[in-house]
């Protein structure tokens, strides 16, 4: 047991902290709400430079060749200041399952492009239906010939408007799911950037008879949910690190007005009404981080646990929404304006929590799980 | 003890079922707490102001002398739950025009103040709107430590400092502001002032201060050599802070069924939703609503006892506080769940109106991101918490 | 709409409070705590004698013609002084039934005994499963010649070791549930006190070939759940009346409490997290008085409502048990002996919840209303 | 960053849990809390106590000399996590023997103190068992407030005054006693000191405080010129408070592992009775149950977060607090859905051990009635929340 960053660790931390205030700072984050593309390709080469994208790749494929916990705690420090960027996008959503999934040509031929930051990868999973049930996938791949033909909508499709590539969740035939690569350039593709509170650019993706070539199948035909299932079972934990990030920040920012704001002559954390209220938050804030941290761990270590990873992006939901409505109370009147940094975070809320699953979908995964588990007592 | 409406309330309730069912577009769902952010909302409320005005039901409490009619607290209940309820915009002429400037003014105004500015009102048109200025940076809580300063010159007096959290200032004709006239006074309470301002005036700037989903409802209000003929003192001068803290109990009446009609629309349409696409079938879901549902039946009767109260002449203490409280929990409550039944679509922008994934008019989101911004209108919850201790326990004083 | 009590009530709140207090003292209630009856047959005479056992009987059964409202005050005060007799059981669970159900015969036989306080009466309603649904009924009652011979066992059923006569609950075929009246000292009835933490004489009443007279029969054969309905519909509301008493002075010991005790050198009503404590709590008994009064007044005046009731018993339920609890926790360690008469009020909780249903039972139930129910903006 | 205990705290947990399974009765559900309540219990947890002391367990983080195993504080957590769950009895040598007793008389005791007081608790018998007397009736969250005074005579200190809340005062041999031995002293907290009591003397009355359920867990003890010799004082006069202070951090090691086992076991045992009743199939229950587990999870490593940073040599300063509170939040959660998974039964007294409608073992119901004493035992959540506002987010004092 050892708690400790490694040094590597603490480096990736620092150098990330400061390349995000210095090159991301809250009005760029502000002004990327308005525009069109909602992130700024200078900074994404930057990031790039800076080795983020290939973070966790292996070098044959442009990669650092670091872990997924090195991955996780750099999340962490993109959630802490909301970095608007396809990343997680890119790196988590679609990355991840190629190395995991993908043939070497697969490999070969896509992470290099990710992992220098030239191409912008999402994934298309959710539909009109917005679950994350297997039942929930209807877009329609039609075997003809050489291809596949995609017929159907997407939703919420993050990033979509500047993707280069989606990897898209189709159904092959009743019982079968498959996952696809698809030229975002491919004819019969309509994009559009639904309007969120948060303005953070997430997408309606209409395929109108997209045409995919079948070498673009990811993993098996018919077995595609294993690949979601390995979003939902790992992925989500780099979700998980990025809320907390943002939780910690926002428990930070309204700490600080609490020692600052005096009204009746005290600041008013004085008052137990408003320290009780940050006590338990911060207390949410550090289980937060031990959880993500440990889920991250047995990720990195080769012993993923469904189980915990549904427990972390629970408890992140919920979490992070707390941390944010406390926080908005603890600032009152002024939590509520757009001038303050918080709403910022506060709006992005909506989108982490459903992002790979809301609180009842992972209770109800984690309580599958205890229906079939042996408890030690009935073991020994 | 008699739980039952009267034949009048029960007439007035048909009368305004049916008022709305003309007047209100099909599927009219309220837009509460923003018609000031959108013009063409704002239009429409104005327009809808005028036709309660016409029938008598926009100053109904009012003695019939100043456009009311004399109506009592049992048909204002029932007025502000069926508005409510069915969402009709423009009830209360800006901030506190219906509520408390009026009744303020008919205690404690002049004759001039009175015949000019009451009719105003009661007519339902934009001449007849005010927003209140209460709030400063500084003294939000904590009132008393208000800077905004007015000092005599002759026979104006001279206005100068900074007002926040002004909602409507962007739409109202006049102003309802609390000043300093006293800063030396022994209690801060007692150097307190009321005038009416003309929002017109040179010296007044106002700032939009636009919330996070970006409504424009606050504004910051500054005063810079803001001259006001001291005609418009109402009321004694370093009197204010009592006649303030007496108009508050005007607005109870209303406020009790304002708030039961607005969450009694939220949960059925909830229901009905939940019904529609099978979530109702759901025990958890279900059963969240039922417990919500227990809510609003338990806020109605506390409402209904504040009114009861005030119409036995008591003025009642703690109870808009503790029933300020309740409606907050209630609040949070249906936001939670409504945003929850919703599930990704709760992402949806409110202010997209025409966006085809929108659901039941983006209301759920609206309440989900407004819902600490109302918790925040009238006190903070910690604040109505200290007041139900202090005076509905007798607690000793916790800050 | 008037919320005054009327002269009469005020007289029978006046009257109650003032004998309970004098003739039921604290000390008392531990005591019989200890009994072996769990009441006490004098005082028993002396409630008698105010008229309280036919106080909504009709004059004809020697009752005072009193209405459904009044007694529900009366219940409130005994619940605020938690009186440990079998009141409610005989009055509200049997004589109400009775009076609704009962043939003239019937009623002319059975209800001026209780009115007189000559008769203690007991709902034998609940079984092993523990449940208020028609399914936990299994006690079979065969018919044999004029009688029905039950077998069976009920639990918890209230001072059924002192009981003059059960109201069992009991099925006659496979659809049809039957109440019938039954002696308490029948052959083949074994009563046994559960031993409950709050020493309350709740009972397993066990059943081996009882017979009773079909002439025995309340209401019609088959027909006896309606019976039970009218007590889950309109008799718990008394039982919510009781609950509500007992929080009502839960709070005022508590609130007492943090006006005396003093830490830091100040009164612990004084700091916040005490303080909006109790002003929550405050907020829910007011709440819960005016729901209880409510859905009383809807019952006396005929329109009762079966939405409202199970509103007011899911609340009473909440509202009771959150009050001991917040009220233990103003205490501190001195809420958690035996001497404060706290307790005599938080061990009673859990019967309170139980009896006529509890929290998600009846959650359950506004939901099957609110499922069938036709909102105002879709009527108009 | 590394969430594996290593080979020596997996060998210890297999080796605790063969030896629970060869000790404890089948179906043994721990009594907790209660031990020292019940004579024949309290037989029982004293047999164990010999057995774990026998395997060396009792003491283990002690150094060699005093009886322990010199472990480190991970085996002392796994070895806390299994007593808990399995509900090892008699692990703490009454109140605080084990967990800080010992710890500070190795820190401030003389050697004459040491060579009589620590074998005696590490060989697990009943002449080792101690009660610990810091609360007064005025002198409760406001600990520097107490006023049992010692007054030096001679050889002597003649003390007066009386305790309460003292937990195991009426099984202890020894009692560890805060006095004031400086009432004047400027700072109340200067005054206090920490004397070696033998229950045994005169001059000591105990008195039982039964608690609701009836068990006899807390007492008053009275003292009346009880006369103890001068070199029974611990460490330095007037220097108690600092030395308590000190050993607060001695049981932390501990506590986390207990808290998490015992809620564990709980849990375990709720999913196996819904299960077999088919409640888990009604979603709201098994939703439940999830999200308690995941407040177990993170109880878990939030707990080895603590004793992770004892074990760099940090003196947790929050940490504890936060703990506690976030044991109390879970303790709370699971006593009342453990009661609302038995319904109707979570009726019956949890002392009556042999009435065929118990379920469980009683054991929900026991927590349902005591889960309020454990919040209190060390501190109420108030003073703790105060504490992890001070010191977690160096707020101002609240208080």
């Amino acid at each position: 047991m050892d708690f400790d960053f490694s040094e590597d660790q603490v480096m990736i931390i620092d150098s990330a902290r400061k390349f995000l205030e210095k090159e991301c700072p809250k009005n760029k984050i502000r002004e990327l709400k308005e525009d069109e593309k909602g992130y700024d390709p200078e900074l994404w080469s930057r990031m790039a430079e800076m080795g983020w994208m290939g973070l966790i790749l292996p070098e044959e494929y442009e990669g650092t060749g670091m872990d997924f916990f090195d991955l996780t705690i750099l999340m962490e420090e993109m959630g802490r200041n909301i970095l608007p960027a396809p990343f997680f996008d890119t790196v988590a959503l679609c990355s991840l399952p190629i190395l995991e999934y993908g043939t070497s040509e697969q490999k070969k031929r896509f992470l290099p492009k990710i992992a220098c930051g030239e191409e912008i990868w999402t994934l298309a999973l959710t539909e009109p239906s917005a679950s994350y049930e297997p039942s929930g996938v209807e877009l329609r791949a039609t075997s003809l010939q050489e291809d596949y033909v995609l017929e159907g909508t997407k939703l919420f499709v993050p990033y979509a408007n500047v993707a280069d590539r989606l990897l898209v969740v189709a159904r092959t035939s009743q019982e079968g799911i498959t996952a696809l690569i698809v030229d975002a350039g491919s004819q019969g593709i309509k994009t559009e950037v639904i309007p969120t509170t948060a303005h953070d650019k997430q997408c309606e993706v209409v395929f109108d008879k997209v045409r995919v070539p079948k070498d673009n199948v990811l993993g098996e035909v018919g077995k595609g949910w294993e690949i979601v299932e390995f979003l939902l079972q790992r992925v989500s934990v780099l979700k998980c690190a990025e809320m907390l990030g943002g939780a910690q920040f926002v428990l930070e920012m309204a700490n600080s007005y609490a020692k600052e704001r005096v009204q009746f002559d005290k600041p008013i954390g004085s008052f137990q009404a408003i320290q009780h209220k940050l006590a338990e938050v911060f207390i949410n804030v550090e289980g937060l981080r031990r959880l993500v941290y440990e889920a991250a761990w047995n990720i990195s270590t080769g012993s993923p646990s469904r189980l915990l990873t549904s427990m972390v992006k629970a408890k992140a939901n919920e979490v992070y929404q707390q941390t944010c409505i406390q926080g908005v109370k603890v600032h009152g009147a002024i939590g509520f304006t757009e001038e303050l940094d918080l709403s910022l975070y506060f709006l992005r809320t909506k989108a982490s929590e459903f992002m790979l699953g809301d609180t009842g979908f992972h209770r109800e995964r984690i309580a599958v799980e205890l229906e079939d588990y042996q408890p030690l007592f009935m073991s020994v | 003890m008699d739980f039952k409406f009267g034949e009048k309330e029960e007439k007035l309730r048909k009368e305004i079922r049916e008022f709305t069912k003309k007047e209100l577009p099909p599927g009219w769902l309220s837009s509460m707490l923003e018609e000031e952010s959108d013009d063409k909302e704002w239009a429409f409320a104005m327009s809808m102001s005028k036709k309660l005005a016409e029938k008598g039901w926009l100053t109904m409490s009012w003695p019939e002398e100043y456009g009311g009619k004399g109506a009592s607290l049992w048909e204002q209940l029932v007025y502000s739950e069926e508005a409510s309820y069915w969402g009709i915009p423009g009830v209360t002429m800006g901030i506190g025009g219906v509520d408390w400037v009026g009744p303020s003014l008919m205690m404690f105004g002049t004759a001039e103040q009175k015949n000019k500015y009451l009719p105003l009102i009661a007519s339902g048109e934009p001449d007849g709107i005010w927003c209140t200025a209460y709030s400063e940076p500084n003294a939000g809580s904590d009132f008393a430590k208000i800077r905004t300063r007015a000092v005599r010159e002759g026979d104006e007096y001279v206005i100068n400092g900074q007002k926040i959290w002004t909602s409507a200032a962007h739409r109202a004709r006049w102003c309802w502001l609390a000043v300093k006239t006293d800063p030396d006074a022994a209690k801060p309470h007692n150097g307190i002032s009321v005038f009416v301002v003309d929002m017109k005036s040179k010296g007044i700037t106002v700032r939009p201060l636009m919330n996070y989903v970006g409504l424009h409802i606050f504004n910051e209000v500054f005063f810079d050599d803001l001259r006001v003929p001291a005609a418009n003192l109402v009321g004694k001068e370093n009197n204010g802070w009592y006649q303030l803290m007496h108009s508050l109990g005007y607005e109870r009446g209303s406020i009790a069924g304002r708030c039961y009609g607005y969450n009694k629309r939220i949960l059925d349409e909830l229901i009905v939703y939940t019904r529609g696409n099978g979530l109702f079938r759901e025990r958890e879901i279900r059963h969240k609503l039922a417990d919500i549902a227990v809510e609003l039946e338990t806020q109605k009767v506390l409402g209904y006892e504040t009114v009861w109260k005030m119409s036995k002449g008591d003025s009642p203490v703690y109870e808009p506080s503790r029933d300020k409280v309740f409606n907050d929990h209630i609040l949070e409550r249906l936001a939670m769940l409504g945003t929850e039944i919703l599930g990704g679509y709760s992402q949806i922008d409110p202010l997209s109106r025409n966006c085809k994934w929108t659901k039941l008019n983006g209301h759920m989101e609206k309440l989900f991101w407004l819902f600490l911004g109302f918790a925040f209108a009238a006190g903070t919850d910690e604040v109505e918490l200290n007041i139900v201790g202090q005076f509905g326990l007798k607690l000793p004083k916790s800050y």
